[in-house]
């Protein structure tokens, strides 16, 4: 119950994420980032606005990002968290290793502002 | 005021819990960003056993239940399968599961940090994982 | 695969169990019409239970099992109430309680009228109702 | 979880039902046809568009005016039931002994029909 819908623009990948991210689907949203970070896009955004719900196994796939995002400089933005699902990456303090925004405008002058 | 169901050992029917859960909360005026952390939790105990409990018998079931009083409410997970006494469980550190790219390994901590009160018990027959929440009532 | 879930014996937790009940069975894909009959029926044993079944014990609760096979769903609807045989019971005329102005009296009318098959067994300590409804499911 | 809301419109009294008539809440339901018909308005409809969930203790309020429609000679309509809930008036067979209307315009027509 989760869809990863790829989109590819001018100038940055855009990852539509909609359902429940969880033990049993979170793997879906593993494949959809391997693919987006397999073709060294630079500039990736992630539109979370239908993403439901998230538990540690989306999280981890998240997490498991970090160390690649910061070694190929790839600008990797996550846009549209409801407030629930924004206190779930608070709670391990992820809100501070990601860039997360509200918006879709917000999140694109993150890419530009580079 | 008490709840409880039996959900199949199985990661596609987590869904279906965290709706009966979220239903229960909703029933009883549980703010939504509370109900969402609480059903967390117990989504993450009851993954744990579906895909760690190395239970022998397919045909058997997670058993949560719900229950309330005037300071909050409580969990009860039991399951047939290893003990696992997340209590005495030691989490890794969050920076080094990011450094080895790990993708898992922090359910445990997200129960614990949302979690209030936390007490396993074992039998010979069962383990009983019990989660209590403080919650303001919504009226 | 099966499914069970206790409700507390109360009128106003009814609903909570109907939307349970329609969340697996829309979960195992059996079409919205023929849940909705389902439901009304388990939810009329329910009621009859909690309201005419005369349970001592106020901490007492109305457990339901829901089952599939290929053929259909079952549902056991266990209480331990006064035991009440709804096969037995012969319904009223409709156009009697028309007439009468009767405001009740045929919930176990569309019970029978619903389901395909009904057995009653009761213990001195619990009685259960097995309700089973052919279904066709959508995938 | 049931709502009854009456409006009296200049030749008839609508009665607008929300929510779910089951065993905890058809004494809403029968309170407010109670006051419909104290009313004595020889025309009332009833808007079940919103009406969600019926039981036999919803149906059994219905059931129990129709004496009361026969003898007092209301023109009594039932309109906008979804079509699960259409299929429970059907299964006693209640749908040949109420009108049951579609929308609300067929319902007005039944009553200017007479
Ligand atoms: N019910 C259980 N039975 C056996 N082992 C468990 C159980 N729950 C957790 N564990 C062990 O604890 C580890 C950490 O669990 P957790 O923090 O939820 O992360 P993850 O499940 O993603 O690895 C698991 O990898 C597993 O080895
Ligand atoms: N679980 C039960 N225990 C005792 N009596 C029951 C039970 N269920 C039904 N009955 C009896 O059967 C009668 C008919 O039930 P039903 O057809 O559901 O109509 P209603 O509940 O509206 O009267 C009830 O009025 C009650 O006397």
């Amino acid at each position: 119950m989760l869809e990863i819908v790829q989109t590819n623009e001018n100038n940055y990948i855009s990852i539509a994420v909609t359902g429940d991210a969880d033990a049993s689907s979170s793997i879906k949203l593993d494949k959809g980032l391997r693919s987006a970070f397999d073709e060294s896009h630079s500039n990736i955004i992630i539109d979370c606005t239908n993403l439901n719900y998230i538990s540690s196994a989306g999280l981890g796939v998240f997490m498991s990002y970090i160390e690649e995002i910061n070694q190929t400089n790839t600008t990797f933005v996550i846009y549209g968290l409801s407030e629930k699902v924004l206190k779930v990456f608070g709670i391990l303090g992820l809100d501070q290793l990601l860039i997360l925004k509200n918006t879709k405008e917000e999140a694109l002058v993150e890419l530009n502002g580079l | 005021m008490a709840y409880s169901f039996n959900i199949p050992y199985s990661k596609n029917k987590l869904r279906l819990m965290r709706k009966f859960v979220t239903e229960v909360l909703h029933e009883h005026s549980v703010p939504d960003i509370e109900t969402n952390m609480m059903v967390l939790a117990v989504d993450e105990v009851c993954a744990n056993i579906i895909i760690h409990g190395q239970c022998s018998d397919l045909e058997d079931y997670v058993k949560i239940s719900i229950s309330f009083n005037k300071e909050g409410v409580w969990f009860d997970i039991i399951d047939k399968g290893a003990a696992f006494d997340i209590i005495k469980y030691n989490e890794p550190i969050l920076g080094d599961l990011i450094r080895t790219k790990q993708k898992g390994g922090v359910g445990i901590m997200l129960v614990k940090k949302i979690m209030d009160k936390i007490e396993f018990d074992s039998s010979p027959n069962q383990n009983t994982l019990r989660l209590f929440k403080k919650v303001t009532f919504e009226k």
